[in-house]
């Protein structure tokens, strides 16, 4: 018994040595909001590919659940294991400042991937988020007003009401709406909350029906809302009567886009989040960047990236848009 | 009139003998906790080298501090025969509660006192329904469980609610090394045990547990009783939500999302019977840090929360079988 | 009347029947005959194994040892479901029902076999059930829940099924004891014409004049073992005592008279609606005071009301002189008040705790002064009452469980007697005791009257009362309806007083 | 008072009189909730709640209750929707579109069976046991399905169809019921509901599991298989929470490891018990139940046409449980005093 466990107590020893002997190579970890969430997927294979050509270790780790508290375990984890760099999409913006600090604090970077901790940047290095949201409202107005002749009512069909991206968005969707004369016969009437559920989404998308019949279009920025409205106006067939656009992933409507149940979408490339972050963190490890404001870089396939207010940098300008054409194109 | 001048009695009425002493000391579901938990950190080193660090195992406990620290009340309430499901909801009512009365501009002492107030309410709430109106606990606190928390999201919805920074990081204490919340574990630990086993309470907690018809019979105040340890849980969740809150620095309506499958976990590793009556505080202790010891182990391996999910459910239903089994084999 | 006894075969013929339980052997090499068309009482004290026989022959329990034949064929009864195919029906002393089922299915479930898919016949047993309740004579909805019937009528299902599954054997086990005289009547008819169509029944019961009424054999259980089969006319009632308890029945010692002191328990006007009402009595310290009456006549409920276990609506209580309004036990403690409860199981003993706290549970001031148990004190009181008492164990933290119910029984008794109670009520206390310690039981209770205590003895055994009362109330109904000074009781004033019919007629 | 006393005793009539009451207060509220379109909402809200609360209904009146389903109906609805994804993958050919229904009911009635055997071979209390398997097949759940989410084009379009087309149209010429379509799902609902009846009221086995829940220790003495059917009753229940795993792919066109089926379990408590399910077992009819959930559907409904934040909906659920508990409360202690001023 006693000559078993000193043989694996070796065995560990070697371990350890042979692990310290070899170069070091970079560690990265990204940890995504929950498991099974298949926006993930994409960003992850943006980290996978980037690892591969430039040489890191890359794992993916996530909570079984989103709530605010459920990644804390794991970035404590992380740090315990001495990773280099963390990338996380927070599900909290103020319930991880703490155990990012510690992560800080040991030296690693850290660096939110597709969502900031809005109002505690501080307890980050930088974040990447794939477009520019200052853009993202005005995009979506045009792309909807383009769908219904920039004339009728319309509504928002949003995630939760916190939701910070989101209300960011409808908030210059709103200024949009107000002050450009070209939406002028455009008038939002309802702004309502799916929470995120196709459930809650579906009966909210239902009930926007029901309380607006003269409704032209309805925006979902989010991936489940444009899904649950989508279904909506198809099992109802009024899609030549309601116009469902928004935000969404492509491998979830490529359905509704082939049946003409929504005509245009729009969305980022979250793979090229994922890219740009290892390009990022390597630089920013090896001194070929630095991590101040204003400062620009080039990145294969990206072009030119500046580091923007808040260390903020995005992968694109503005928003693609999918539609029949281009659909196919896209595999995530 | 004495014994002798009696009929004696035949065999079949004379008591049988009692069992041997290393087995009353030996076979009894505490041991096999401390078994599993041996056999945990040995399978936890095996698994990733980061593992066996005194220092990474206090803190990992320390998120689960909130949770072991209600368990341990929570073990006293089902060895009293009921069962409640509601305090992880009532930590992050009680939480909300106490951030909003703060954000509010209600000095922090007066809201934490609120706090602690709304804590013993929903603690008398389910009294309410379980001894003044006879209802099963189980049921009743799924309700409450339900009704908690969704009040918790009426008054927060879901954006989060910081706390001033002084306030933050009750965890960051140390006292001897190990972080606050833990130290108040260790002790409350110290002080049920002995309030169970030492004191009257305690004693007549295992009697109702036993047999409630015949505490009440023998002038024990069983509703009296029943009543202080919902008090008492609902309060001791109020203290571990507000808890959560400072070591977060942040509350949200999901704070502790889940929390009630940890707390039963912890209590029935520990070998607390379901049914009531038999139970130590030593073994919720224990089962504590096997959870602990269990789940980051396989944090910080990275295994797939899934097999985490999956190891918990075995747990549990392998602890309640080996613990009904233990307990059958001893009770004749 | 025939004597069953030449009839060719026997219905059902045990031949060394042994049953034990957890090693304790309860019943021992019975050899018995069930002859088809007879009424055959078994006897016995309680645990004499008349009950485990019956469960037995109805599948319940399993023999350890011994085979059953069933029409010159050895069977196997693993299950009561087999006992029925087999047309035996056990008739239990509570009527085991399904409250949420009309009384209809009540009467059809289990029977017969078939698909777990298969339909339910929903007029066919409708209609069978209506006929069979209307040839018991008694009127009964077939189709309401059986939840709100009387014991009576839940009885009078339960023989219905025994007819509707076309029993061979019917097992009544003390079906008499919720019912009146007259319910008692019905049932003795029905029973004789199930006999006379040929069907055999077992008819357990403590009254011998049932027994006497109805039954053509009777066989005697004591200590587990068969002592006797015999024509019932064969027998005196003496003879069956004696053959049941293995003594003359004087051996009950007749206790001394002691001194009768002040009223420590006077009781005016209580009433629980539903319950009881208007009970109003006295007893004073030394004295020993009877309450009898049928099984469900309120005695226990005036019991738990006194105690504060289910508070009585109104009246007035005074213990030693002092009015006092209890509503719950622990505050019955305080006033002096003790209650030995009739379920032992249910709301005396704490099962898998130790003997030593189930003696000290009612006296935790003692034993924790301030809240902090003192085992020194604890094992010393614990010690003292079991010597006392006389309560045999192996150790006094050994698990109560594990004790004999009379050893149980004696230590729910030093619980009390560690309150220093003055008023002590005890509730059917020697049920379920083997009768070498009720004899102990009964000196105990005298000596406790002697030293001054006053002592409610509820009881359903009339020697009982009579060997040992003062005084003997008798409730009926909810009502109390005789108050019968030792000299004047007998066991038929008694009876005249619990049984309702008799009340009216004498009033 | 006595209007009052039979409507707690008739549960049905009460809820029935609930859902109509309720109805016409949103309805003068908001005019549109009493449209035959509305009335197409809700039936479509209701439809898996209805599935699966057959088979807990039949759970609880036997006396225990299953916190599993949602796990159930996530795995089980994640075996097909797998089966779908990689089907050329496995076997080189497409399965027909119909292959999901009798697998995930298959599957999930191996879920059930499984619940079943440890709660009635380690005589376990179902609430615990459940409570485990509702965090382990949960897992399992992300462990095969490597927690990847299966998308609406693995969904073949006839499942997905199920919820929006109809076997039947009314003529459009009629008025008002001219555009009104009952879709496919919502019928399948309303059939398990009168097969759960015939099952419970006209089939041994049904009795037997009002006989089990009234009276769980006499019914072995009657003869009755008990380990039989409370397995039977798990294995329905699963099989049933699998059913609504493929209608839940039909209905939202995606299976995800993480979401489908999650929180699943309190919607259909809550529908049961409101549905006059006695906790305590051996009473309450499908009527009640489907009654019960209808009134779920109503308020489901309600809530966003009344602008009411979906924030509050788990507060309402909560409160509705704990309401219905009292009544259930107040028709037993009805019961119970009746019972006693027989039996003292």
């Amino acid at each position: 018994m006693l000559k078993k466990s000193l043989l694996i107590g070796l065995a560990a020893g070697f371990a350890m040595v042979t692990g310290a002997l070899a170069a070091d190579p970079i560690k990265i970890v990204y940890i995504g909001k929950n498991t099974g969430n298949p926006y993930f997927d994409s960003i992850t294979g943006g980290f996978e590919d980037a690892c591969e050509k430039l040489g890191c270790e890359f794992e993916f780790v996530a909570p079984a659940t989103a709530e605010a508290t459920s990644q804390i375990p794991f970035i404590e984890a992380q740090i315990q294991r001495g990773v280099n760099v963390i990338g996380i999409a927070p599900n909290s913006p103020d319930a991880l400042n703490q155990v990012l600090d510690a992560a800080k604090a040991k030296g690693i970077l850290v660096l939110t991937v597709n969502g900031d901790l809005v109002g505690n940047e501080s307890h980050r290095d930088a974040t990447i988020l794939p477009v520019d949201f200052t853009k993202t409202g005005p995009n979506q107005i045009e792309l909807t007003g383009s769908l219904i002749g920039y004339e009728g009512e319309i509504a928002i069909l949003s995630a939760t009401t916190e939701a910070p991206d989101q209300n960011t968005w409808i908030a210059a969707m709103n200024e949009t709406l107000k002050n450009d004369p070209k939406y002028a016969k455009m008038t939002l009437v309802a702004t309502v909350y799916g929470d995120d559920q196709p459930e809650k989404s579906t009966t909210e998308m239902e009930a926007l029906l029901a309380n607006y019949p003269n409704l032209k279009a309805v925006i979902a920025p989010t991936t489940v809302g444009i899904a649950a409205a989508a279904q909506v106006v198809q099992s109802r067939g009024i899609a030549d009567k309601v116009a469902v656009t928004g935000l969404g992933l492509p491998s979830e409507m490529r359905d509704f886009i082939k049946d003409g149940t929504v005509k245009a979408f729009q969305l980022w490339s979250p793979y090229n989040e994922g890219w740009l972050a290892v390009h990022f963190a390597l630089g920013l490890l090896d001194g070929s960047i630095k991590n101040e404001v204003g400062n620009t870089f080039e990145v294969e396939n990206l072009g030119t990236i500046k580091i923007e207010e808040k260390n903020a940098m995005n992968t694109q300008a503005e928003l693609t848009t999918f539609d029949i054409n281009n659909i196919d194109d896209f595999n995530f | 009139m004495s014994a002798s001048e009696m009929p004696s009695a035949p065999s079949s009425q004379d008591a049988a003998p009692p069992r041997p002493t290393w087995q009353v000391v030996l076979v009894r579901p505490e041991t096999m906790t401390f078994l599993l938990l041996i056999a945990g950190v040995f399978a936890g080193s095996q698994l990733s080298p980061f593992f066996l660090d005194v220092a990474y195992i206090l803190r990992s406990f320390t998120l689960y501090s909130e949770f072991a620290i209600v368990a341990l009340v929570l073990t006293m309430v089902i060895i009293a025969g009921e069962i409640d499901l509601s305090p992880a909801a009532n930590m992050a009512l009680s939480a909300c509660i106490f951030a909003w009365m703060q954000q509010a501009g209600v000095p922090i002492p007066l809201a934490i006192g609120i706090g602690l107030l709304s804590g013993l309410a929903m603690g008398a709430l389910n009294a309410i329904f379980v001894i003044g109106l006879q209802l099963p606990s189980i049921i009743v606190t799924i309700g409450t469980l339900t009704l908690y928390r969704g009040l918790a999201q009426v008054i927060a919805g879901d954006k989060s609610i910081r706390v001033p920074e002084w306030f933050i990081g009750i965890d960051k204490v140390m006292i001897g090394g190990i972080p606050l919340p833990v130290v108040a574990f260790i002790l409350l630990a110290i002080v049920l045990g002995f309030v169970l086993s030492g004191t009257i309470f305690g004693r007549q907690i295992y009697q109702i547990g036993t047999n409630e018809v015949a505490a009440r019979h023998a002038g024990i105040r069983t509703a009296r009783i029943k009543t202080g340890l919902f008090l008492g849980i609902g309060l001791v969740a109020a203290i571990a939500g507000i808890v959560t809150a400072s070591r977060l620095g942040s509350v949200r309506y999901d704070l502790g999302l889940g929390g009630e499958l940890q707390m039963v976990l912890m209590a029935m590793l520990g070998g607390t019977y379901i049914f009531g009556g038999r139970g130590t505080i030593l073994g919720t202790f224990l089962a504590a840090w096997l959870l602990v010891i269990v789940s980051t182990g396989m944090i910080v391996a990275n295994v797939l929360p899934a097999v985490q999910l999956v190891v918990l459910g075995v747990l549990l239903i392998v602890s309640i079988v080996a613990t009904n089994f233990i307990y059958s084999r001893t009770q004749r | 009347m025939t004597d069953p006894t030449n009839k060719a075969e026997p219905l059902l013929s045990a031949r060394g029947i042994s049953k034990s339980f957890a090693g304790v052997e309860v019943l021992r090499d019975v050899d018995l005959d069930l002859m088809p068309g007879e009424i055959h009482a078994l006897l016995g004290e309680n645990g004499a194994g008349k009950s485990t026989f019956a469960k037995i022959v109805a599948g319940v329990h399993r023999p350890t040892r011994g085979t059953l034949r069933l029409n010159a064929e050895t069977v196997d009864i693993p299950s009561p479901l087999a006992a029925q195919r087999l047309g035996i029906t056990l008739i239990h002393q509570e009527p085991i029902s399904f409250p949420d089922l009309s009384v209809a299915e009540n009467l059809v479930l289990g029977r017969g076999s078939g698909s777990p898919l298969s339909r339910v016949p929903w007029a066919e047993i409708i209609g069978d059930a209506r006929r069979l309740i209307d040839l018991l004579g008694v009127r009964i909805d077939v189709t309401r829940p059986m939840r709100g019937l009387s014991i009576a009528d839940q009885q009078m299902v339960e023989i219905a099924r025994a007819l509707a599954s076309d029993s061979r054997l019917i097992i009544m086990d003390e079906p008499t004891a919720p019912l009146t005289p007259k319910e008692v009547e019905t049932l003795f008819g029905i029973a004789r014409r199930l006999r006379d169509e040929g069907r055999t029944i077992i008819f357990i019961s403590h009254r011998l004049e049932e027994v006497r009424a109805l039954c053509d054999r009777v066989t005697i259980f004591r200590d587990g073992s068969k002592i006797a089969t015999e024509d019932i006319g064969n027998l005196t009632d003496a003879d069956i005592i004696r053959l049941m308890i293995g003594r003359p029945l004087k051996e009950y010692m007749h206790r001394g008279k002691s001194h009768i002191g002040e009223v420590a328990l006077k009781v005016e006007a209580l009433s629980l609606p539903g319950y009881f009402e208007n009970i109003s009595f006295e007893v004073r310290k030394g004295e020993i005071v009877g309450l009898g009456g049928l099984v469900g006549a309120g005695r226990t409920d005036v019991a738990r009301a006194l105690f504060g276990v289910a508070p009585a609506a109104s009246g007035i209580v005074w213990v030693n002189g002092k009015v006092v309004h209890i509503t719950d036990p622990s505050q019955a403690i305080r006033e002096g008040l003790a209650f030995v409860p009739e379920d032992r199981a249910v709301a005396g003993i704490f099962r898998t705790l130790s003997v030593e706290q189930n003696i000290t549970a009612a006296v935790p001031r003692q034993i924790a002064p301030s809240g902090i148990i003192r085992r020194t004190i604890e094992k010393a009181m614990a010690h003292d009452s079991v010597r006392r008492l006389r309560i045999r164990l192996a150790s006094l933290r050994q698990p109560i469980g594990e004790l004999s119910g009379g050893n149980q029984q004696k230590a729910i008794l030093a619980r009390w007697l560690l309150t220093d109670p003055s008023v002590l009520i005890l509730d059917e206390p020697t049920r379920g005791i083997d009768i070498g310690v009720k004899a102990e039981f009964y000196d105990m209770i005298g000596e406790l009257a002697a030293a001054g205590r006053a002592i409610l003895l509820i009881s359903s055994e009339l020697p009982e009362l009579l060997a040992l009362c003062d005084r003997v109330l008798v409730m009926s109904e909810g009502h109390l309806t005789a108050d019968i000074p030792r000299a004047d009781a007998t066991q038929e004033r008694i009876m005249s007083a619990a049984v309702p019919q008799f009340r009216e007629a004498a009033a | 008072m006595n209007f009052l006393r039979t409507l707690l005793v008739r549960r049905e009539a009460g809820i029935a009189v609930m859902i109509v009451l309720f109805c016409l207060a949103v309805g003068a509220v908001k005019p549109q909730f009493l449209s035959l379109d509305q009335l197409r909402i809700i039936l479509l809200l209701t439809p898996l709640i209805m599935i699966a609360a057959m088979g807990q209904m039949m759970v609880i009146v036997a006396r225990h209750v299953d916190l599993s389903i949602g796990s159930t109906l996530g795995f089980s609805a994640m075996v097909s929707g797998m089966l779908y994804r990689f089907d050329v993958d496995w076997f080189g050919f497409d399965v027909p579109w119909w292959t999901g229904i009798p697998v995930s009911v298959v599957v999930g009635a191996l879920l059930g069976f499984g619940n079943g055997v440890l709660i009635q071979l380690f005589r376990l209390p179902a609430i615990i046991v459940t409570l485990g398997t509702l965090s382990l097949y949960r897992g399992l759940t992300f462990i095969i399905s490597n927690a990847k989410q299966i998308d609406r084009q693995w969904i073949p379009s006839e499942i997905k169809g199920l919820s929006q087309t109809s076997p039947f149209t009314f003529p459009e010429f009629l008025p008002i019921v001219g555009k009104f379509n009952i879709p496919w799902i919502v019928i399948l609902a309303f059939g398990i509901a009168i097969l759960a009846y015939l099952f419970l009221m006209h089939t041994r086995m049904g009795r037997q599991i009002y006989a089990i829940g009234s009276n769980p220790v006499a019914a072995p003495l009657r003869g009755i298989n008990v380990t039989q059917v409370n397995l039977a009753v798990f294995t329905i229940s699963g099989a049933l929470a699998g059913l609504a795993g493929i209608m839940y792919a039909s209905r939202w066109g995606f299976v995800n490891p993480s979401n489908t089926g999650n929180g699943f379990e309190f919607q259909v408590i809550a529908a049961v018990v409101i549905g006059g399910v006695s906790i305590n077992g051996g009473v309450g009819t499908v009527l009640g139940t489907v009654l019960g959930v209808l009134l779920l559907g109503c308020v489901a409904a309600a809530l966003p046409l009344l602008g009411i934040p979906g924030t509050s909906q788990a507060a309402i659920y909560g409160a509705v449980i704990l309401l219905a508990l009292l009544i259930d409360r107040t028709v037993r202690r009805q019961g119970i005093v009746s019972l006693k001023r027989v039996r003292p």
